[in-house]
């Protein structure tokens, strides 16, 4: 069947099967390989976007059900050169080791920061709490947050909805 | 009820291979015209900085910054062997293997440039990516100028490093002079808060310090203490794989838990360095020694909360409760 | 499309795809293909549960975009649901935060923040785990769910509604499509807690829900359930009458906290013992009560 | 077979890394500084490329068959029904590659494929792997290989295994590998000692869990008669040297390039997806790619050893420890991998940072028909210090000594001997490291 949806502000047009999952559509059909799978089951995080303004697992999504949405991808965070305040941020930190769960933790991020600018860190610790890191023990991606919402805010650019 | 407790632990780690097993790394740096300079190495970064270590070293040792420098990684036919990325080995083996390289290759930017400004090398000087005569700084060549030049000349600004200490296979009874090539030290007091309702142990507080000779880059050691103590605590309180019959029960994430950032503790780290060691400007290994403390401090911390003393991990709330029930019924 | 449709290839025994945009058309499909056509709205059950095998899937009824099927309203004495409704929307939902605590406190304990915002309530209901957190809050609350076929309609109890592990009482032609809960004129406390083996994204070891209903200080009506403390969640109605008519302070926690103990009927697996979860549920009955006498002594506020 | 010309390039340039110092104070000092990541700004955008994100246009998917069994003895396999399923290109079981020879990291006793007559001693062992078209025809041909076995006592504890009736597991028995540590006279040792504790200690199979599941894609360049590989590696030239050797070639004829790794904690040592899909690249002609899924991932791959560890402490009651006795018994599952090097680390490790006269042990590493133990961060330490520092906790509360103070009265100074009779001649600050961590935490001290 043939869906039409945005990514990263781009419209695409595509034909897909519901065997197929937005996560598959994305990585293997748009080439949008920053959408990680980790585990295929809703488990891990690693395949986080944020679809019609919601973060969701893309794992879990048959593709047809994409038909219509706006999604972001973690591909769609950067302008041009310029990184987006949480990427920045995450480099700022050290929060980035082996970097595999980044791209999910990162819309975890921006989801939190569209809909509270300004979080406390159990905020924070929540809204991440659907992604799974195995190598930072977490605390430089929670700092990462909480000095994007800084950054952000002091650049009065809170909200981008 | 909760109640609160404490733990110490203090461990050692012996780390490279060992045992007179053959632990070498072998790097090389090229300078080239085109203004970069290229480290290549086999050592794999599996996320713990390696790449971004080495850099720092030969960033140093050549006095040039960072930002010039690229490492060409992981390829059996480009670059040779550097051994694996375990044993807590790569800043200590890859890292002096690059400072031998860098040094080399100072070394020859006098030699070269001592030819260009015909002069000796105490009268030359290398700053920034320039050298120069110490008395006239005016006369300089840059690094990528003499790379062309040599170029032109056939001569490729490049040399390679390796490091490969030496230690002993243990006799029979384990003994030898040298096993390891050099021991990491660390202590932590972990606190923690038991539910005795549910027997979850809540993570509260975890305080490291760790003897590593010299942190090359301190946030990427602070990445390290609590990533591994993250696993540590992890394997005290919640991961089993159960295997029963040859199968595995909880083949999944779903089953097999890993601590959340809800699950997490608060850190706060000091960093020992004596740079004292044979490592890179004194730099002993740090990626293992951070995971080895947590199970027991964690496991003193309880029997100081709660007076009962576990022997067998993970101290998951199934566990706890029941001894906790046990410890009811006897008072 | 630059990339080839491998349709032509078999391993795949897909043949249809329904997306339908109300309730008539679904309840249709439904009735033709009865237990042959596997149902979907946020997904995050199906797709978990037939991981590796969605290529062997042959039809496919996806409810997600039944507008009809999403609401939440307050008729009088009763809040109605429809199944569509998010565990994210209602978490976040004022009326129902207001109306009935414990449910939206359920709501926000499923699975991660991702799941919260795909996975439904319904879905929760139907795939009838055990441990599906939101049922506990349901059977104590007295909630009933309305399943409805192409021909009728019935209202069934949630106490009568779980029938085994994912196993219920719907049949192959019927969907669900409301959940009603009576919204009672008494003062009433809730407590609702989860137990798992980390703080988040984890399935219940036990989950608990308590709510009380209070006129002049005595217990006017009581709901009692427990999830991942026996093959279904469990609505504990023995226990529920024990404390009717009674002031909270005629209470003996530990005895009731020891009655629900005695009406499960845990077994050993990965998440926890048999023993651990007759001990657990005792203490955090206990807690429950603790924790609405608490603040019915400090104001009401719920938790 | 295509006539496709695949190239290294497409997938290599791409892993070069940059450095920034913008954020460094001192700009002449690029030591001791927090230069950030090189490699940071790649994974944040999403353009660091992992194995599983590697596609080649008319690349085939792998899928392993596994064993269906944790010890039995292969007795057919019938790939008929599996070959007819449309998009699958190849199936190959040992029986098509007679040449193949054993892999592992340290001993090579790990089969690329089981053979006909030949046991599967774990649940990973692979049986068939398939070649098709789509990742669905290649899943629906795995469940159609049918498969008869004859089943053998499944041992699933190492003090099973040890005992005199246990089946073998492998030809030379159950144990793998003994080590013995003996310094002093430990007998001594506790004649002297005014307290002394025995405790047993145990710890549990651990999955390393990087957040990437072992995935890789390869071809075969027929020109240069090479196979090139992408997939995650901790030693490239180790995984190079097995896999040319499993299959009779010259190590230069295979090519083993690094992705960006996603977490590797040990599990990445062992050979994985590797040798597999080399054959697959080479009977195909076609690129070719195999990902675990996460459950394949744990099955498959390498644990954290569970260790048994019995301790015997002599302590006098001023607080000096005088002997100490250790037994380490660990479970390596059905493979050695890193079996030989874990579980006598973990004894050699034994007594902690701490300063003991008197020492005597031994370990044994044991086959069982578990998933095999090899390597994960600690190496055997993780499972000793557990022992050892709730030993010395034990053994405070005993002296009625506070626990900080206990270590401090026998910790390891410079010049101090390890177990192994190495003497420590340089940077020794164990000391340093429980003063400051008593000052960090406010540790006061008492008990």
């Amino acid at each position: 069947m043939q869906i039409k949806f945005k990514v990263n502000g781009e419209a695409r047009e595509i034909e897909v099967t519901p065997f197929h999952r937005l996560l598959d559509l994305l990585r293997e059909d748009l080439g949008l390989t920053g959408v990680k799978e980790g585990c295929g089951k809703g488990e891990c995080g690693a395949c986080s976007v944020i679809m019609n303004g919601r973060l969701i697992p893309s794992c879990l999504v048959p593709a047809p059900q994409a038909d219509g949405a706006e999604i972001i991808t973690i591909e769609g965070l950067a302008e041009g050169n310029s990184l987006h305040p949480l990427q920045e941020a995450f480099i700022e930190t050290g929060a980035v080791q082996c970097g595999f769960c980044i791209p999910g933790m990162i819309m975890a991020g921006k989801n939190l920061l569209d809909e509270n600018p300004s979080p406390n860190e159990k905020e924070v610790r929540t809204a991440l709490s659907g992604n799974i890191c195995r190598c930072t023990g977490y605390t430089k991606i929670i700092e990462a947050v909480m000095l994007a919402a800084d950054k952000m805010d002091s650049k009065g650019s809170g909200s981008d909805e | 009820m909760k109640k609160k407790g404490r733990g110490l632990a203090t461990i050692m780690f012996g780390f490279g291979y060992g045992e007179g097993f053959p632990d070498h790394s072998i790097a090389s740096i090229e300078i080239k015209a085109d203004q970069r300079i290229v480290i290549k190495t086999a050592a794999a970064d599996v996320g713990q900085g390696v790449i971004t270590t080495v850099i720092q070293i030969a960033a140093e040792i050549l006095r040039i910054k960072p930002d010039y420098f690229e490492v060409i990684q992981g390829d059996t036919h480009t670059t040779k062997n550097s051994g694996s990325t375990s044993a807590t080995r790569q800043t200590y083996f890859t890292g002096n293997a690059v400072k031998k390289a860098a040094e080399d290759l100072l070394a020859n930017l006098y030699h070269y440039g001592s030819m260009e400004f015909r002069s000796n090398h105490p009268e030359i000087s290398i700053k920034d990516g320039e050298i120069y005569l110490y008395e006239e700084p005016e006369y300089s060549i840059s690094y990528w100028d003499l790379a062309a030049k040599l170029k032109d000349k056939g001569i490729t600004l490049e040399a390679e490093g390796s490091f490969f200490p030496v230690t002993y296979q243990p006799d029979e009874k384990g003994q030898a002079d040298k096993v390891y090539v050099a021991y990491t030290f660390l202590s932590q007091v972990i606190e923690v808060e038991v539910d005795t309702d549910t027997g979850i142990i809540d993570l509260l507080n975890v305080y490291t310090a760790v003897d590593l000779g010299k942190a090359i880059n301190p946030k990427n050691v602070e990445g390290q203490i609590e990533g591994g103590t993250v696993q540590g605590l992890g394997m005290a309180v919640m991961e089993e794989q159960v295997i029963r019959n040859g199968r595995t029960l909880n083949a999944g994430m779903s089953d097999y838990l890993v601590p959340t950032s809800v699950d997490i503790p608060k850190f706060k780290h000091y960093l020992i360095e004596d740079q004292d060691s044979e490592g890179p400007f004194g730099a002993k290994g740090v990626g293992e020694p951070t995971i080895i403390a947590a199970a027991p401090a964690l496991a003193n911390a309880v029997y100081d909360a709660i007076g009962i003393r576990f022997y067998d991990l993970p101290l998951n709330p199934s566990k706890v409760k029941k001894a906790l029930e046990e410890q009811d019924n006897k008072n | 499309m630059k990339q080839e449709n491998k349709q032509t290839i078999s391993g795949r025994d897909f043949e249809k795809y329904f997306q339908v945009k109300n309730l008539k058309k679904a309840l249709e499909i439904k009735a033709k293909y009865e237990d042959q056509i596997l149902l979907i709205a946020g997904a995050t059950d199906v797709l978990v549960e037939n991981y590796e095998k969605l290529h062997e899937i042959k039809n496919w009824l996806d409810l997600s975009r039944v507008k009809e099927l999403k609401f939440l309203e307050v008729k009088e004495d009763k809040l109605i649901l429809g199944p569509l409704m998010t565990h994210y929307e209602l978490k976040n939902s004022q009326r129902l935060k207001q109306k009935l605590p414990l449910l939206a406190k359920a709501a926000a304990a499923v699975g991660s923040p991702q799941i919260r915002a795909k996975g439904t309530i319904g879905g929760n209901i139907c795939t009838s785990s055990p441990a599906g957190d939101t049922l506990s809050a349901l059977l104590a609350l007295d909630a009933s769910f309305k399943l409805q076929s192409k021909i009728d309609s019935r209202l069934v109890k949630a106490e009568d509604f779980f029938l085994a592990p994912k196993r219920n009482g719907l049949k192959d032609n019927e969907l669900l499509t409301q959940i009603e809960i009576p919204l009672y004129p008494e003062e009433s406390l809730s407590f609702w807690a989860k137990i798992g083996r980390r703080k988040a994204l984890v399935i219940s070891t036990l989950n608990l829900a308590l709510v009380l209903y209070f006129e002049q200080g005595l217990i006017k009506r009581a709901g009692v359930a427990v999830g991942s403390a026996a093959p279904t969640p469990i609505r504990l109605r023995e226990v529920e009458e024990l404390m009717l008519g009674k002031s909270l302070a005629e209470l003996n926690y530990r005895e009731l906290g020891e009655e629900v103990k005695k009406r499960v009927s845990p077994i050993d697996d990965i998440r926890g013992t048999k023993e651990y979860r007759e001990n657990v549920v005792r203490d955090t009955m206990v807690n429950a009560l603790k924790s609405i006498e608490k603040r019915r002594e400090g104001g009401k506020n719920a938790d | 077979m295509s006539d496709k010309q695949y190239s290294v390039k497409d997938y290599y340039c791409k892993h070069t890394t940059r450095c920034s110092s913008e954020t460094i104070k001192d700009s002449k000092r690029f030591v001791g500084q927090d230069i950030l990541k090189a490699d940071a700004e790649d994974k944040v955008t999403g353009k660091a490329v992992y194995a599983n994100d590697i596609t080649f246009d008319d690349m085939l998917y792998l899928k392993v068959k596994r064993a269906v069994h944790p010890h039995a003895i292969l007795k057919d396999i019938d790939t008929s029904k599996a070959k007819k399923v449309k998009g699958v290109v190849d199936i190959f079981t040992a029986e098509d590659i007679p040449d193949l020879r054993k892999f592992g990291l340290i001993i090579r006793d790990q089969p690329v494929l089981v053979a006909l007559g030949k046991t599967m001693r774990y649940l990973g062992d692979a049986l068939a792997v398939v070649a098709a078209e789509s990742i669905e025809a290649a899943k629906k041909a795995v469940d159609l290989i049918e498969v008869k076995i004859e089943e053998l006592e499944v041992i699933t504890d190492p003090f099973r295994a040890m005992e005199a009736d246990a089946v073998n597991i492998h030809p030379d028995g159950n144990i793998l590998i003994t080590h013995n540590l003996e310094t002093g006279d430990v007998e001594a040792g506790f004649a002297e000692s005014d307290i002394i504790v025995e405790r047993k200690y145990q710890t549990q199979f651990i999955d390393q869990l990087p957040m990437q599941n072992e995935a890789g894609t390869a071809f075969y360049d027929e020109r240069k008669g090479r196979v090139n590989i992408w997939a995650a590696t901790q030693w490239l030239h180790d995984i190079q040297a097995d896999v040319a050797q499993s299959l009779r070639l010259a190590k230069d004829q295979i090519r083993i390039i690094q992705p960006t790794i996603g977490g590797a904690f040990g599990k990445k040592e062992d050979v994985s997806v590797h040798i597999h899909l080399a054959i697959a690249a080479m009977r195909t002609g076609r690129p070719v790619k195999l990902t675990f899924s996460r459950e394949e991932s744990m099955i498959t791959q390498s644990k954290r050893h569970p260790i048994t560890i019995i301790n015997k402490t002599g302590v006098s009651s001023d607080g000096y420890l005088k002997a100490w006795q250790t037994k380490f018994i660990g479970d390596t599952g059905a493979y050695a991998s890193s079996g030989p090097a874990v579980v006598h680390k973990g004894m050699y490790h034994a007594t902690g940072p701490y300063n003991v006269e008197n020492i005597k042990g031994i370990s044994h590493a044991v086959y069982t028909n578990n998933t095999y133990a090899g390597a994960m961060r600690g190496f055997g330490t993780t499972q000793g210090a557990f022992a050892y520092e709730s030993q010395m906790d034990i053994m405070a509360h005993e002296l009625k000594m506070d626990p900080a103070e206990f270590r401090q009265k026998n910790i390891y100074q410079l010049g101090s001997c390890t177990p192994n009779g190495q003497r420590l001649n340089h940077s020794v600050n164990a000391e340093e490291t429980i003063k400051k961590v008593m000052e960090l935490s406010g540790w006061k001290g008492g008990k």
